[in-house]
């Protein structure tokens, strides 16, 4: 299992969390979600899951699972 | 046999002993005496009293203390109902019940003290953006208003619907003796936030269905417009003239067609309590070759005149005039009612509808 | 330090604002914050009307619609008939400052013992982005298409500061979004809000500086960019008043 | 159905002494209704009420016809000669109402020396007493004794007992004066 | 020909062509638009505008500006006008003229953003304290809402009465194509406050005999009822049935009556443009043998239905029945006010007066 | 030093109110700055609703009747349209604070250019003296007949101060009448209020302690007695805000 | 003519002017003005026309002369 | 009388297309009405409006059975498919609406790569006026040329004549792409 859930559809690419990954484990998708949003890809193998992405996310995206 | 009591604290007394759980108000004579008492004897009946900053403060309470089933009073007059408006609007849209006196005032903007009759379309109409109608009850003796008051809070949990007591300036003033009901001490009403969020999402007023909500609300009229109209009738079944009057008016006009009738003049009289819904009912009893429907006010308009007119049409008697007699400021005389009335069955006055 | 993380279950679907709207971070925060004081079950929360006013049917708590700007004065009356229920009112500045003015100030100068939320995003969001009385001088919005002129209409009003000198209120504080920092001493100052409240020392507010990325016509980033380079130093951040527990 | 009006400056007690006598009436059995004029709270203006009773509905509350006006100073006196009914009576206090008081022949006029009486009594402030005794005798529909069973039950149940006996002797003195 | 323009642009712009000296408001959907326009358009003209701290306090706003006898005009929707009802009393009180634009949207409360025509009972009846009347006005087109707003500043000092535009959110929002008046300069009204004591005392809304004035609002009522009656008829003459419909549903209802007379049935319309005076005088033209009037109204309940049934009935027509259909929010559907009077025709519907 | 002193021709007749009511003195001083400032034919003074509304045709001057509480609006635009008149809001502190607090402070935060006199007496005079939001802890009223309970109604309130501090306003002060010296210490606050909107400095107001000697049951000099020990500590009189000339 | 002009029937009879006439120059009547009150009188041998009870009354009832 | 709709994501232009086609109309002597579906303003949600032209007076400006409806994404195309005249057109980015659009029997759908002309212009900001090149082909009943005038005349007068050649390019293709 991955460290980090994504509920894709819910981002709305604001980018906040892109910016704030301490380890720039966050990029958009190519392709477009149900909304019509690039929505936010983790790079598990980046990821620290320290929640950072979590904090900024206005759209409750993220679930931090460990 | 009660004692004399002023109107304002009778109603005061009246909503204590219904259960009312908070008052929330701004002064405003004729109407102060309602307030001031509660802010001692709400805390002594272990009820609540907020002094707020405005009439439209004071009305958001309601709206908030509404919002969580408690019983809520205000009172008021005239211009502090007109800020009120708002309010009035969002408790209708939310089908939140609450009691709200006006003890009219006459006339425009700030007008005058004295008594009036001059917010009889705004109560009856709403003067807030929408379609609601408030129920208004209006009496005519202190102990028509604590009983009214009494009922008020029923009818308005009932129908999940804003009661009005529409009276005047002269009756909050007047003493009178009265006889109160018991006091009741009732929950709060069991479909209003808990906190626990018992009832799932509150019915946004922007995501809903407004016109179906319409329908609804046009039901729950039509139930209350069946149920609950109210008036005191004299001798309207052989009536050449047919008098309307409510509140102070009324009882006035009452005693002169009881000294008309004794002269053996055939006048009636129809006193709406209900002026929302207004007792259509009441013309069942009517003669039907009545010459006449007069409406008195103490108006410059004939603003109840209207909902005769309108009520006559719809009862088959749309062929009948309808005429006004506009009373000063204060209480109607007798003397003066009469030679208006001598006037309009004289044919010098014609017909407003 | 990892740690798992999941937005509260009362948050029951997504949040009706636009991409990087501020309102979203902030709601979640309120949420999170009645869940870890335990008050899932005896809570209420006033909603303005405003932008948040599309938060309706999206929180699984009671939420009571106040007539725009005047919850200061609704919230009055639901607590003191519920004096041990969590009542928080959850406002934007155009509803707490503009047109309920006079109610967001007649809570705190009685002390009311519940907690404001004022969501300060420097414009009406819901209607358009016309000119709050928080717009900055200069700030060019619907109403004001040349840039807000401060001699007409007087320089940006900072309403926690006038509470907390004026009013004998618990606590007033301001924070903002703009890291995850930030976002944090948000949270704490809307936490202490509400323990304040459930403590019965008095009336709390927090101000949050918040994005309003499409009425400034910028990007969320840009938008919290503005928020460090031109709002914080006219809206200074921290607790501006902190009366301590009972 | 008798119809009274109490008039004065404010401060004189008349709004008090309407009230007495309408409990009165309500004590002996009667309806009664009470309605003072009220406006904008200011010392110093001019005050009236009016008291109804009867024994049966009473309708209007209003002026209409006083059979009795109780006038405590000039201009309360003029401004309510004209309105007693034609053989109604204006009881006056003689040591204040000093003007001429011989308007209308269709109207009796009292003359009691109120003020003189209060002070007689040491007690200035029961002068709306003693008028108000004098009223109920001009009346005719109260005995002495159910007036002042009657006022001392009112005072009584407002807490102010203390003031019985003083309020019972002003009620004589002015009972016994017409 | 002119450029498609919004409604509530056309409104703004309107209004410093008829001499506006200043613009007091706050924004809500669908009316804001006015008042983001003017908010540098005023400017450019040389006129002034504030944005208010909320409704309320607009209005008070507007009740000083017109007491120095500026032209001034505020704008809102529902709820903010609920807002203004103590200012529009004082300034009835006062006789003071302004010009009120409501952008109306549909229910009570919140309500929703759409279009709709609740508000009429309570502009047409006063919504604050007292026994004044707004002129009301209401266009169906956006070159009729230039027109009326251009004719409403006048009105409103030939009468010292507020004139209200009664619109709709659909009008507010929708473009068309119209051509604006001349830019008139006005100069300060000179019955107002010059700062030199030229008029001499305010007549004193406390101590001014208030039922003497009664009678003469009642008589400049009179006169604004004679003078200012404005309605659009079609088909009347030999119309089977009279529909009733104004602003946007006004225009709906003429297509409708329009294809229906092609089609040789005889059915009419009145749309009446202005509200309050009701256009009673478009009875005068009515077949005598007509079968049913019929409102058609944004609204849940008939609002507008009250004045066609007192009017009626004070115009002869007593006992014709009178019915209502409630269209939903926006703009009526052709289609269903179709059915909706199929329905009335085959007496499926029973008549509310 | 002895100099002729006459009441300005500009009162009429007898002012309406009770023996040993401030508002006669003020309304008094009010007139004799607009006198002195050579503005007699230029000046409309905003009437309030409350005991100061009675002043109908007492005096020569354009008076506005402003709804209750409402002329911080009113006077604004009156103001913008006529900038060269000198206008001055009287008002009493229900009108000035309670119901119209939103106005009062919304033209102080726009800085409108008029001049606010608002009459403390404590309470709300005209309608029988309830309680208003400077009245004192404990102080009887008809709506606080025990007494006021500041735990349910919260402390007095100075907006004098808010406002100086709050606002970037020209002139604040406090004054009152209880020997000739204070009488004319307030004197000249109002005139210096009135020469900061005459020279567009921005706005000023005064606020005046005010005996009430009807509704607080005691005698006139009782009344200023009251005023001195009871009020002044809570109330400090002077000068709060005097940004000067231009 | 004295130094201070009394306008009796405006007086009510409030004090303000006794209580603060350096002079103690000032007393009330022993008959009622037409208001009720009985009224301010100015010993005039006594008055130095200071103006104090000028400054003091609030019903504008005296008059400085000199 | 034509009734055409519009829709599309909000920031499409579909609102300023339908206003384009209704100031061409003005602009070749029709009377023509523009009503957008308004609300909160927010990003992201749907818009659309409805034109109508004719030669006579128009009387419901508001949504009955359109002739022609241009939808830009799938939800629009859903929302509104049902609602085309029998006999009429729906008018669609293939590019975007992808779903199958094979619905009604009685509806021709008209599908124009309106991105992929845009990505060739280099415009990609120029669908809805590609897209409105399309329509007023369809409609037939306006010149290209007049068409043309009438959009660049409106955008003239808002003072953005520097778009001037590019919208014209977009319109021709799409005029040219039906
Ligand atoms: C009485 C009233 N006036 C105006 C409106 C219109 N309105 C709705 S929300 C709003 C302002 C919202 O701004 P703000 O409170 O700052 O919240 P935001 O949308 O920016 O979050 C306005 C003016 C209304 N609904 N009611
Ligand atoms: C909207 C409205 N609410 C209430 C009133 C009643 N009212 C008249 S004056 C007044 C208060 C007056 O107090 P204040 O402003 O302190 O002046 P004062 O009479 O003490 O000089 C009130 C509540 C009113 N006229 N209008
Ligand atoms: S912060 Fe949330 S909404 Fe924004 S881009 Fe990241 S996942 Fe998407
Ligand atoms: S308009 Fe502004 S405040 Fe409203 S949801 Fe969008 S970004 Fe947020
Ligand atoms: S009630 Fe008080 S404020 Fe009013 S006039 Fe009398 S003393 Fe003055
Ligand atoms: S100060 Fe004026 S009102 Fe008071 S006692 Fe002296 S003269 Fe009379």
């Amino acid at each position: 299992m991955s460290k980090v859930i994504v509920s894709k559809d819910k981002c709305k690419q604001c980018g906040f969390c892109v910016k704030h990954c301490p380890k720039q484990a966050i990029s958009f998708s190519a392709d477009f979600n149900s909304s019509g949003f690039k929505y936010a890809v983790v790079d598990d193998s980046k990821c620290i899951a320290c929640g950072m992405c979590y904090t900024t996310c206005p759209d409750c995206v993220f679930e931090i699972t460990e | 046999m009660g004692d004399m009591v002023k109107g304002n604290i009778a109603m005061g007394e009246a909503a204590i002993r219904a259960g009312m759980h908070i008052y929330c108000g701004y002064p405003i004579t004729p109407s102060s005496e309602v307030m001031e008492y509660l802010s001692w004897r709400a805390q002594e009946a272990g009820r609540q009293f907020i002094q707020a900053a405005n009439e439209g403060e004071a009305m958001y309470m309601v709206y908030g203390a509404a919002s969580v089933g408690s019983r809520v009073l205000t009172a008021s007059s005239g211009l502090g109902i007109s800020l009120k408006q708002e309010g009035v609007t969002y408790m209708a849209a939310a089908d939140y019940p609450a009691v709200m006196i006006n003890v009219c005032r006459y006339g425009d903007g700030l007008g005058s003290l004295e008594s009036g009759q001059t917010d009889y379309k705004r109560e009856t109409r709403g003067g807030g953006n929408g379609d609601y109608r408030n129920i208004v009850l209006s009496p005519s003796t202190v102990q028509e208003a604590v009983d009214l008051v009494y009922l008020a809070f029923d009818l308005s949990e009932k129908y999940r619907n804003i009661v009005v007591i529409l009276t005047e300036g002269a009756l909050g003033q007047m003493m009178e003796d009265c006889e109160y009901p018991p006091v009741k001490e009732v929950p709060f009403y069991d479909w209003a936030f808990d906190g626990k969020y018992t009832h799932g999402p509150y019915p946004s007023q922007m995501a809903v269905d407004l016109h179906a909500k319409g329908m609804k609300n046009n039901e729950k009229r039509a139930l209350i417009t069946e149920n609950e109209q109210r008036w005191e009738a004299v001798g309207v079944e052989d009536a050449e003239y047919v008098l309307f009057a409510y509140g102070i008016p009324g009882r006035v006009v009452l005693g002169i067609v009881d000294e008309l009738r004794k002269k053996g003049e055939k006048v009636g009289i129809i006193r709406p309590i209900s002026l929302w819904p207004f007792p259509q009912k009441a013309f069942d009893s009517i003669n039907k070759n009545v010459k006449g429907f007069i409406s008195i006010e103490t108006a410059d308009s004939g603003q109840m005149l209207e909902d005769v007119a309108l009520y006559a049409k719809k009862k088959g008697f749309g062929n009948v005039p309808c005429y006004f007699i506009s009373s000063p400021p204060g209480v109607p005389k007798s003397k003066y009612v009469l030679e208006n009335f001598e006037a309009i069955k004289a044919g010098k006055v014609k017909e407003v509808f | 330090m990892a740690k798992g993380k999941k937005a509260p279950e009362k948050i029951l679907r997504q949040v009706p604002f636009c991409p990087g709207c501020g309102h979203g971070i902030i709601v979640r925060l309120v949420m999170e914050c009645i869940e870890e004081l335990g008050y899932n079950d005896n809570v209420l929360i006033g909603k303005p009307v405003g932008c948040a006013s599309l938060l309706d049917n999206n929180l699984a708590v009671d939420t009571f619609t106040g007539a725009h700007g005047r919850n200061g004065a609704s919230m009055t009356t639901i607590k003191r008939l519920k004096p041990d229920m969590l009542v928080v009112s959850y406002q934007g500045d155009g509803d707490c400052y503009n047109i309920g003015f006079s109610e967001t100030m007649n809570a705190a100068y009685r002390n009311e013992k519940f907690t404001v939320i004022a969501v300060n995003n420097g414009n009406f969001g819901m209607t358009g982005g016309q000119m709050a009385w928080t717009s900055m001088p200069g700030q060019k919005t619907s109403t004001s298409v040349n840039g807000r002129n401060v001699e007409l209409s007087g320089m940006p009003i900072r309403v926690p500061e006038m509470i907390a000198h004026s009013f004998d209120t618990a606590y007033v504080a301001r924070g903002a979004l703009f890291t995850p920092a930030e976002i944090n001493k948000t949270k704490s100052y809307i936490k202490k809000a509400m323990q304040a409240q459930i403590d019965g020392v008095g009336h709390s507010l927090v101000e949050v500086l918040s994005p309003c990325p499409t009425n400034w016509g910028l990007t969320p980033l840009a938008s919290m960019e503005r928020i460090v380079n031109e709002l914080v130093p006219y809206f200074p951040l921290g607790e501006i008043k902190n009366k301590g527990g009972k | 159905m008798k119809e009274i009006v109490f008039a004065g400056f404010g401060g004189q007690g008349v709004l008090t002494a309407g009230l007495v006598l309408s409990q009165v009436a309500l004590f002996s059995g009667k309806k009664a209704t009470w309605m003072p004029s009220y406006g904008p709270a200011m010392r110093g203006g001019t005050a009236n009420c009016t008291v109804k009773y009867s024994d049966s509905r009473i309708y209007s509350p209003g002026q209409e016809a006083p059979d009795v006006i109780m006038a405590l100073n000039i201009p309360s006196f003029n401004k309510f000669i004209n309105m007693v009914k034609p053989g109604g009576v204006m009881l006056i206090d003689s040591d204040i109402v000093t003007c001429d008081t011989s308007v209308r022949s269709d109207v009796k006029v009292v003359k009691i020396p109120g003020t003189t009486i209060a002070n007689e009594l040491k007690n200035p402030k029961a002068l709306n007493i003693i008028m108000l005794g004098a009223m109920v005798k001009l009346m005719g529909d109260f005995s002495e004794k159910e007036a002042i069973d009657g006022m001392n039950d009112m005072f009584g149940k407002k807490g102010k007992n203390k003031y019985e006996e003083a309020n019972t002797a002003a009620f004589k003195k002015g009972f016994a004066s017409v």
